[in-house]
């Protein structure tokens, strides 16, 4: 294949990076992950199934993401965590001519001072990927969360 | 946990001081919430249910919760507005299994018994048996044998219930500051639902009772709010408690200079830094002011909801009980009909304000969370509500605890504590 | 949850109506469920723990449950069957870890005290010490310190256990009907053992025992039944209570026609569908009649089984209670020695029909666990039970809760409610 | 390698993708996964080690896989969930002629209104594969479960 | 658990044989749970809380816990230890979110009211309020609002705390026989640090204390500490209670012939496997006797520790309730300053020996965890005590349970059971 | 690359050997995993962050992974259970001449008798792994947990 095609392997290997990126807390490499114009968002599968468009996390342009890191690095207060995130299922669900349309599995296990671990969040990853710059980047994540509540807090972006 | 059950009632003793102490057993006690739940939930109160929009057409419903009960909120053909138990009246069994939806009648899946959606029983399978065998006894009344309804109220778009009968009319329990408030937001123009975000506290629902009647705290555990000037402790700030304390008020004007002014105040705050920028002032500005009067403000009404605005993000905070020691905050953010894109894009923007991942809220649930276990290992501590002094009047600034003292006042008696 | 601790023994009163009215306090009363227990498993009952089947050779051993104590099932070298507590005697260790297993005895992993399959004391370690020091006292009586055995009786392929020295004997106990049916299933042949489902159920145990004394939601709550012509509401069958409510039997006569019938009640179905068809039919026909009867029933014996026959699908019900508001069903499958390959296949494919992914069954759990919250936060609400009538009396039919209504006359006396 | 044969990455995209059809409740494309006279069986871990037949789950053929898809689509009543599923450590444990065994891990968790997310079922697959009409599929699929019990209901197939 | 609840006090009798019994209902009672930590651990007793080397130099800290609740260990400026509740003075906040480290001053996250390391309340923001508006009453007497500070005493390295000002100080409470071993291995150099594991173990904690106290099991339940020759039933041991057998101690002096020694005693162990070996020597043998004694041994200190040495392997077993059915174990595992690169590389070795994952400790939280679903479920069960006869005095052997009996002699009278 | 090379997907299923090898609980296998003079250890983030050298399993060379097993095998009393390894994000953090440094996250769900499935440990693999004999091994292998506490016992390595 070309090598701008986007491999199955690929992807999950950007998945993977993108996660270790986030479980390592290294939030200021970031919205490096994303397309100048990307919207990146974290939305209840109840909204989502619904049509409503409120996200608790809801960020159009790479600059708003930026804001909410800053806001997460600098402006917020939150007890020491550990998150680790587990994907599985990555897969192209549609190939086009400058990006693809990428769906994935997350799992996310949270550990907190003097609780057993947990599972924070569960659900689906619905992307739009590109080549750019030589390195992949999401013109569009969405991160549908299957679990009814957010249990206590949504701090690290999924 | 247990620490509280060797208590009795006898153990159970406010504090000499009055409404400056508040004991820790409050936040702990089994019996204590159980009585809760009788007294205010179940008892004579107006409690938010939902809103209007999210039942938009005739037959259609959402389910809800009054105290720990589930029930569900309907719009029945004719457009007309009902809230029943979300309990079966043959043998008990959860009636609605979805959050919303549309139906004509709610039939149980269990025997298959359905009713309308005013509540009232309309047919049940074998009511009269076959071939002569089984059924209903003749003298069986489908008129008695109904779902509970609750008595229901609509103000604007916002939807009330009570299991009370001797409750006031509902306009008389908010009273005119809160029916003023709320009708600037959910009363002018019709309702557009913008979603839902739902979130697990654990911690007993009064710290965050609390905790949404606490300006002293705001601008101290929420940096951002400083930060980005959207609010300061030394703007300017008016806390008014309501009905000996039932209900409260707050609001401040904005004033896009806030960031930019150093004061006195702004000096006592650590967390303040003025090196930081939004790249998208979308979110920390009023770009629109829609309601013309500058303000944002905040108001509670007992005991379900605290209403807040941020510039152009709307939400009400339904603060749900899960037991003595968890609450469910269910966030619902609306907007209303004919919000062209600009408007709606704002209000989408600025969510990111408030909410279980909100800018100038997700400290609150961290806060309160690691607070639970201590009062539930400390039951006789107590805590100090003294700044703004010992009254519970109405203040003009944010550093005072009035209004909590005003809740604890209106609290004890009751609770009869 | 909560809601339940402010309840005192006054407040604990049936409703006037009689066995036609069930209070949901009784689902959720934690002091309720302890007299339960008292009264009924550790009480004057016959409880199911297993089948012989389980414990095949001598010197073999299973795991079941009492109430919440758990028991050991053993064969001895000899071959015969005792039933022994599941606690060590000597500081109260849980003696056997394994679900299933060949053992000439039990010995403790704490301080290997070793008992024989019958539950005596066999041998501990240091008995006498060693080099003069330590020990146990010459006065130490190991007779005295076996397990505690239960009182065992076995019929046919089961087995039952008792801690009442009162109780008549099982023959007795389970009385003519239930032997009858009892016995055509577990002692013409030899039983072997398939294999077991186990299920965790989020619900009070009675709400189970209610729903498998409930015909009335069969063929509505499992659309199954109907739209595969296995039962239906109009077919004959037979509702009866035994010995005061305490146990009950119901059976019909399976009718390959059925499916291709209309009826007036059939017609009130609404969740019949004619037009579905199952490719292999080995699943909803009846291919080999084994008991030569067309029989399919199903037979409950108070407190801890549900035996169900559904053509070769041979299965006990084990219910086991997991506090107030949990139950664990525990499935044993079983056929008999030498079964032909043929007919052991009908009994592993017709197995998709009861159980945790049961086609018939999987209903029940999905309601009952959403019923147990309502239960909780309604504990005054009732349950109304007067399908076929206001009375406790058998009926040849399956519109009726007649019952669930002699189950609670013979609750209500039990337990002096 | 010759293009018949089955290679471990291949593998993972196939379970994958099977898992992908579940989490999305697509049941009707379920049996395509399987061929004709495919056994496809969930069976707790305690029947399993014991040699006991019992299957919670039990299909012989793929008719008997369809007619539980009819069964549970058409004739069957459950609270709405959400299911995802967690694959790790798709290997080949023996490649015969015409055939794969190969083995893998599953964590299924549920997510349903008003509760925490929570694990559903957990265990491994114990599988044959075999190329068909150019597609992978299982002639057997054996679901062996770990958990003790079933938190109240298997209703979407492992 | 359920099944206590029916319990009243009139239940709850002691058997008639005294020591020699214990009734399960005390490992699963609420209330009896309530009772021990209002008289132990928040009564008449000095509690463990860590070490100095955890808070290594002036203007650190650490959390810690005394019974459920919340404690901070600090060390001040001029490096004097202080102990103060986790519990913020204002509201009741948990003030200090993280284990360990440096901080000039305690600053609690919800209202930034900020505290010395002593416990004193410094400041506190907008304390005059600001623009003429807010803030503390005149007569707010910040000396009167610091943290709860608890009696604190250190002793070599070991870190003590009390909320008594009755129970006599720390020497005495010890008394020598514990002072001796305590100072051997915590007061004779500065300790070092080496880490934590920390471990939930879901039973009563009394199940793990009588454990600690029991030599009786250890030969038997961790088959490692004879196949690898490091303690045996038959070796040189003491078994010695303490003041009317609140605290107590063993020992054995370590004998590397012990391994090959076949005896009557040895014989009667059947987990004994003569065969094994293991590749690194280091793991189970005395390399380096840096106490120069052949010491191996272990001591209580009621009711918070078991301190522990195996060969070069120093720890201390933290034993923190949580709940009637659960306690945390925090091991502290720690050498000397100084101590050369082998001795360090043997203590990280030895560590496999005990905690968590601890070759001869790994099978006590398996067997305790099994128990506390037997006790829950048969409260009125009674363990026997008769090993080493029915006494309470000090014993010359490991095949006793005089320890055990010595506890409970102490905590009926403490108890008042 | 040179077959020496040590691919990302080489990696992926050398991880997925090992986990496979603890979850069969096929111990005697493990140490074969290890060069001769290998660190294994599972250590709590808490120490690790800290600097604390402690670690609940501590082996210095495979004579003491062997001796673990030994000692797991023939003199240690525990209950039946059930592990499962759910290994994601395996990468490359550094490739060396002779070694590469290599992280991924591992979540194990432990299964017991009577017991709801639940997680045991979730955290870091933090790893050095070289090609030796045609085998990849560990050179050192540390299992960073971040759950705060050790649920009842920490029985097979990690
Ligand atoms: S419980 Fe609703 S119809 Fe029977
Ligand atoms: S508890 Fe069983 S031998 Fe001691
Ligand atoms: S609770 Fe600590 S400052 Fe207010
Ligand atoms: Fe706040
Ligand atoms: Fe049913
Ligand atoms: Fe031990």
């Amino acid at each position: 294949m070309p090598d701008s095609a986007i491999s199955r392997s690929d992807l999950r290997e950007f998945y993977e990076d993108v996660a270790a990126c986030l479980d390592a807390e290294a939030l200021a490499d970031f919205p490096a992950f994303f397309t100048e114009d990307a919207k990146y968002q974290v939305i209840s599968r109840e909204n989502y199934d619904d049509g409503l468009e409120h996200a608790p996390i809801f960020c159009l342009g790479r600059a708003m993401i930026e804001d909410r890191i800053t806001a997460t690095v600098e402006a917020a207060l939150y007890q020491p965590r550990s998150l680790r995130h587990f994907i599985s299922g990555v897969r192209v669900v549609e190939a086009g001519a400058d990006e693809v349309r990428t769906e994935a599995n997350f799992l996310i296990v949270e550990s907190l001072i003097e609780q057993e671990p947990q599972i924070l969040m569960v659900g689906r990853y619905l992307d739009r990927v590109v080549r750019e710059e030589g390195a992949l980047r999401f013109r569009e994540r969405t991160c549908v969360y299957d679990n009814y509540r957010i249990r206590t807090t949504l701090v690290i972006p999924v | 946990m247990t620490s509280t059950l060797l208590r009795n009632s006898t153990d159970r003793v406010w504090p000499a001081e009055g409404v400056t102490r508040v004991p820790a057993w409050i936040y702990s006690d089994p019996e204590i919430y159980a009585k809760e739940l009788k007294v205010f939930h179940y008892g004579k109160t107006w409690n938010y249910v939902g809103l209007d929009c999210e039942v938009p057409e005739p037959n259609s419903f959402k389910r809800s919760w009054v105290g720990e009960r589930p029930v569900i909120v309907t719009r029945d053909a004719a457009g007309e507005i009902h809230v029943v138990e979300n309990r079966c009246a043959h043998r008990g069994s959860l009636l609605c299994w979805k959050n919303r939806g549309q139906a004509k009648d709610l039939t149980c899946p269990y025997h298959h018994w359905s009713y309308n959606l005013k509540g009232d029983l309309m047919g049940l399978p074998f009511l009269r048996g076959a071939q002569g065998k089984g059924g209903m006894p003749r003298d069986f009344d489908k008129s008695k044998n109904g779902l509970t309804k609750l008595r229901t109220a609509v103000r604007g778009g916002s939807i009330w219930a009570t299991y009370s009968d001797d409750v006031p009319p509902l306009e008389e329990y908010l009273g005119p500051e809160i029916l003023m408030r709320l009708d600037r937001l959910v009363s002018r123009r019709p309702l557009r639902l913008l979603g839902y975000s739902r979130q697990l506290v654990e911690s007993n629902w009064k710290l965050y009772w609390e905790n949404s009647r606490d300006p002293y705290h705001a601008t101290l555990m929420h940096p951002f709010l400083s930060t980005f000037g959207i609010l300061r402790t030394d703007g300017d700030y008016h806390s008014v408690p309501l009905q000996e304390g039932r209900h409260e008020y707050t609001y401040s004007h904005y004033d896009p200079e806030l960031k930019n002014r150093s004061t006195e105040a702004s000096k006592q705050i650590k967390s303040i830094r003025s090196d930081l920028e939004m790249k998208d002032k979308d979110v920390v500005t009023s770009v629109v002011d829609e309601f013309k009067d500058g303000m944002m403000g905040a108001f509670q009404v007992f005991p379900t909801i605290l209403v807040q605005q941020y510039f152009n993000c709307l939400v009400v905070r339904h603060v749900i009980p899960k037991g003595v020691g968890a609450h469910e905050l269910s966030w619902t953010y609306f907007g209303y009909e004919g919000d062209d894109a600009r408007v709606n894009e704002l209000r989408l923007k600025q969510s990111n304000l408030v909410g279980p991942a909100g800018f100038v809220s997700l400290e609150d649930s961290e806060v309160l969370s690691l607070m639970q276990p201590v009062v539930e290992s400390c039951p006789d501590s107590v805590q100090v509500l003294e700044m703004g002094g010992h009254g519970t009047e109405a203040q003009a600034t944010m550093m005072t605890e009035t209004l909590i003292r005003a809740f604890y006042d209106f609290y004890r008696r009751e609770m009869d504590l």
